[in-house]
């Protein structure tokens, strides 16, 4: 085992990854910039060591202040949190080339699974669902009919070179077809002068439903069942939960175990996540795979009672999993709701300052993961996540009830938060419902 | 104005009482005396501000770093570590110090090798000034923003 | 400018009443005179010091009470209520209230009837003055230590 | 069910009852003395009604002023917490003739219960194993050896009139009896002028084992495993755990179905407590019933995922148990440590004042109940209890760490705490092996 682990990141990860190594009785190294001089993973660690200035690119971002800061401590071991250099496959390949332990997976699995077409290459060969799509351009229109009908409607029409929408067309059946594939080229040839379209199957108001997975060096690979994420505003999460309240025993069945066979085709080691959307009749289709600890794994930490940081960190010093399939007994609904210095009011604009008053909520059921504290000040510098709140009960609506018991009791000001916001999700009655899928914030909450 | 018996006998019912703060004005006349809280000592504003203390270096338990520089630092220029490794006071090992207590400096002096990831980097000094302090050993590790030399102007 | 004896005793006055802040000023003249003090205890400003605050009423949505005294009433000799309870201003409904605006009261007068577990408790004022303001509705819920009556010495 | 609760306490138990109401959506009147007025719970209630001076005879224990001000909000039920009038059978029966529920067992359960000689009666009634004895004063020493024989030794004499140790003797074996019987004859009659001695079994080195009861006032009666709260320091428990590391799975099935019988006999509704010495053979013997609710009744909640408090209220309003004996699961190892306001370095001297820095711990498997937040002030007027810490790890070895880690992270400033006692029993080698009776703390640790 790791005997002293540099933790490559800030803020409520960089405690996490903290506390985990307290508990495993490992040595800590922080690194920090100025602005985190005075954050709790910094007082608490056994070593901390400045790296530079604030902006990430002279610090959190610095592959070679951070193997430098190993070595002067004498580190055997980085983890890397999420975001900065978490999925950043050259830093892994320097970590090797330095003798120091990448907590994550290969350089080279994180390569393959980083791009989107190899990710598919092997979600296909794993036999897991991808979404149906055209392979490639198409480049007779006597083919379209055909392979639209291959596809399946509805079919999204998507410029080749295209990008912010534009070249783009959903087509509801057959007899739109031959139109908007007209209208889709000519668009494309106006905004990116190349009128190449491919078709891919249009899932419309899917959930994001998202599988834990843990591997072993040894070949074991389990999961530890599923996430939603659907509730979203601009592709940021706002709400985790598990069990997934959109899908039935089956679906859960099967989306777990592709997930699995995935990670197993990918010899993939460590933990990781596997993405999928999930369409309003239950079909699922495989989008990507994070190669790294997700912001939300508390979720699945409370649901299983397994703690995956720590496993992580052993599956990464290759050691064997801890926890066997059939061990893995999720009981309850858990509910995580990511808390952001933002004002919803102005757009979510970020509200950087001195938090005066924290009182973070307790009791039955509830765990926060914060670096917050009364009298810390939250820098303009880094994402604005100040607390996550999760919490764990026997049914999904004591979930709810108990989220908003936790929300209400957290103190924090002067700054503003999106604990408001989320009250407002948690009262309406279609997430109370569980109908929710990835566009629901913003049509029914903005 | 400013009679310095009244104001250290102030001062000292200040101490004896824990008072934190005492402003007098008198049309353009003013003292303000404030003590930053029980038991400590008094700090007296005006005339003359001291500077802020440079970043002092976080818990450095693996480097045996002598202590930091104290507030009689405060009136030197730093020279800080632009990097995290290893500090070399020397080009070489056996040969003499790039620079010691005394050494008068210009912007284009190295002053010492900081090691980090195999690689040397000399560090140059960016600044005019004379060596009054040297307060990283050879070979320590340093951070970043760590001072490794405190100057006084020439 | 510094009358250091003037100073000295308003410290002494200040640490024997736990005051934390004084500020006096006279044309161009100022004076302010700050000590840490507990979080709790009493700010005042000269020149009058004024006498703790009674307990204000906590949450009361349930028994919508008027609004709490404020500072302006400071000066008046509150009669605070000795128990939970509702309040009754007069013996009997219909009958004249025990005290109202204007009236001069002496220790042994009812002031009022608070009900509490059926059991109607005369409240008598127990100090002498005339009665300014009432705080307080019939029939309206009363917590521990909340003012009833405010007088002013006769 | 009730449509708002007059919450009869203060400090962490009043905030943990207001945080159940709220999960059931229920209101909240909090009643406080003066030194309370700033506290969490008066703050988060929906109703807060002032009830006396600080000191508890002026207002948590005044059952007259809290009955008004139950009046005057409309409360109508009490949920008492635990100490003050928590076991207080007049209370009981001031709120039954209020017409206010009391959230409790009735009045009578309460006397039955509270009274030594007929819980002895009741558990043996249950066929409960007491502490044998002899069952009233030895009237002549011609009875003694038999009677000796027949409880078995070791035995305690213990005079009849005694207290504070006199007159008391612990016999090994037959050869030391007559001889120890005429020394305690002789102190007994100095010190109470009354010679009158009885016999007990005596229990070397007990552990301390509680049950935990739910029952109905449909007749069913449930337990949810046990409690271990053997660190104690002069009776008072310090450290409490479950699953007990001193038992076997035989011996926790007798003593759960023990409690379960115990309640059933009373004919119990709500929670209590049954209470266990158990000695290093396994054997074990019903002591007392508690017919509240526990400060340590978070170490059941996290082991079996049921929030207690919730269902005291329901059985107390009359619903039937949510929960069945079947579907109690208890998983992993819980701790739970009770943080004081003490100077462990003083005599356990409480230390009352301003709270200054105050930085609870959190993440994965960590619950904190507590009142206390920074720029609050412990008063000296109630008990030192700041702050419950309870982990939860799959093992118990897991959970000591965790609990070290929590314990680690906590920053409570400058007020002395326990923290750093707690610390020296988590590591104590006795501890860590589960070899803790009622007396190893005063012999090993103090």
């Amino acid at each position: 085992m790791f005997k002293r682990i540099l933790i490559a990141n800030r803020g409520e990860i960089a405690l996490r990854v903290l506390r985990a190594c307290r508990e495993m009785n490992i040595e800590t190294v922080a690194v920090f910039s100025e602005a985190d001089r005075d954050s709790v993973p910094v007082e608490l660690a056994d070593h901390a060591i400045c790296i530079g200035g604030n902006a990430p690119r002279e610090s959190y971002l610095r592959p070679d202040r951070i193997i430098a800061a190993a070595e002067v401590s004498g580190a055997d071991a980085i983890h890397p949190g999420y975001g900065f250099l978490a999925e950043n496959a050259q830093f892994a390949d320097m970590c090797r080339e330095c003798n120091i332990a990448f907590i994550g997976p290969s350089a080279e699995a994180m390569r393959m699974l980083g791009d989107k077409a190899t990710a598919r290459e092997i979600a296909k060969k794993a036999k897991v669902p991808v979404v149906p799509g055209s392979e490639g351009i198409i480049e007779s229109d006597e083919d379209l009919a055909p392979t639209a009908e291959k596809i399946g409607y509805p079919i999204m029409i998507k410029a080749s070179a295209g990008g912010g929408g534009r070249g783009m067309r959903i087509v509801r059946d057959r007899t739109e077809l031959h139109g908007m594939v007209k209208q889709a080229r000519q668009e494309a040839k106006a905004a990116f002068n190349n009128d190449a379209i491919y078709l891919e199957r249009f899932i419309d108001q899917p959930r994001h439903v998202e599988v834990q997975v843990l591997a072993d060096s040894q070949g074991h690979v389990i999961h530890l069942f599923e996430r939603d994420c659907s509730s979203q505003r601009r592709h940021q999460k706002l709400i985790e939960e598990s069990p997934s309240p959109a899908i039935d025993a089956r679906t859960r069945k099967y989306l777990c175990e592709s997930a699995v066979r995935l990670a197993k085709t990918a010899k993939y080691v460590t933990a990781c996540t596997v993405e999928f959307l999930v369409d309003s009749k239950l079909r699922y289709y495989f989008i990507e795979v994070n190669t790294r600890i997700q912001v939300e794994h508390p979720v699945t930490e409370m649901l299983t009672d397994a703690d995956l940081i720590r496993e992580q960190i052993r599956l990464a010093a290759g050691e064997p999993l801890s926890i066997a399939q059939k061990t893995v007994m999720p009981h309850g609904h858990v509910i995580e709701c990511r808390v952001n210095a933002e004002d919803p009011s102005y757009g979510f604009r970020p509200c950087a300052g001195l938090i005066e008053r924290f009182r973070p909520p307790g009791g039955p059921g509830v765990r926060v993961d914060t670096h917050a504290y009364q009298g810390c000040r939250i820098s303009p510098y880094y994402d604005s996540l100040i607390a996550k709140v999760i919490v764990h009960q026997p049914t999904r609506l004591d979930a709810i009830r108990a989220m908003q018991r936790a929300l209400r009791e957290f103190v924090i000001e002067p700054i503003k938060t999106t604990i408001p916001f989320h009250l407002r999700i948690l009262e309406h009655e279609r997430f109370v419902e569980g109908q929710v899928d990835t566009g629901f914030i913003e049509r029914s909450l903005l | 104005m400013v009679d310095l018996e009244s104001i250290k006998q102030l001062i000292d019912m200040m101490v004896s009482n824990d008072v934190m703060e005492v402003t007098m004005k008198k049309g353009d006349e003013e003292i303000s005396l404030k003590r930053p809280g029980p038991a400590v000592a008094p700090v007296i504003h005006a005339p003359h501000p001291a500077p802020a203390p440079g970043p002092a270096p976080v818990l450095t338990s693996l480097t045996e770093a002598p202590s930091p520089p104290v507030s009689d630092d405060s009136h030197l220029i730093k020279i800080t570590s632009p990097m995290v490794g290893k500090f070399y006071a020397s080009p070489s090992p056996g040969a003499a110090a790039f620079v010691k207590v005394g050494s008068e400096i210009h912007p284009d002096t190295v002053v010492c090798i900081i090691e980090a990831m195999k690689v040397f980097n000399e560090i140059k000094a960016e600044v005019h000034g004379v060596v009054e302090k040297i307060y990283v050993g050879n070979e320590q590790a340093v951070e970043y923003g760590q001072p490794l030399l405190g100057l006084r102007r020439p």
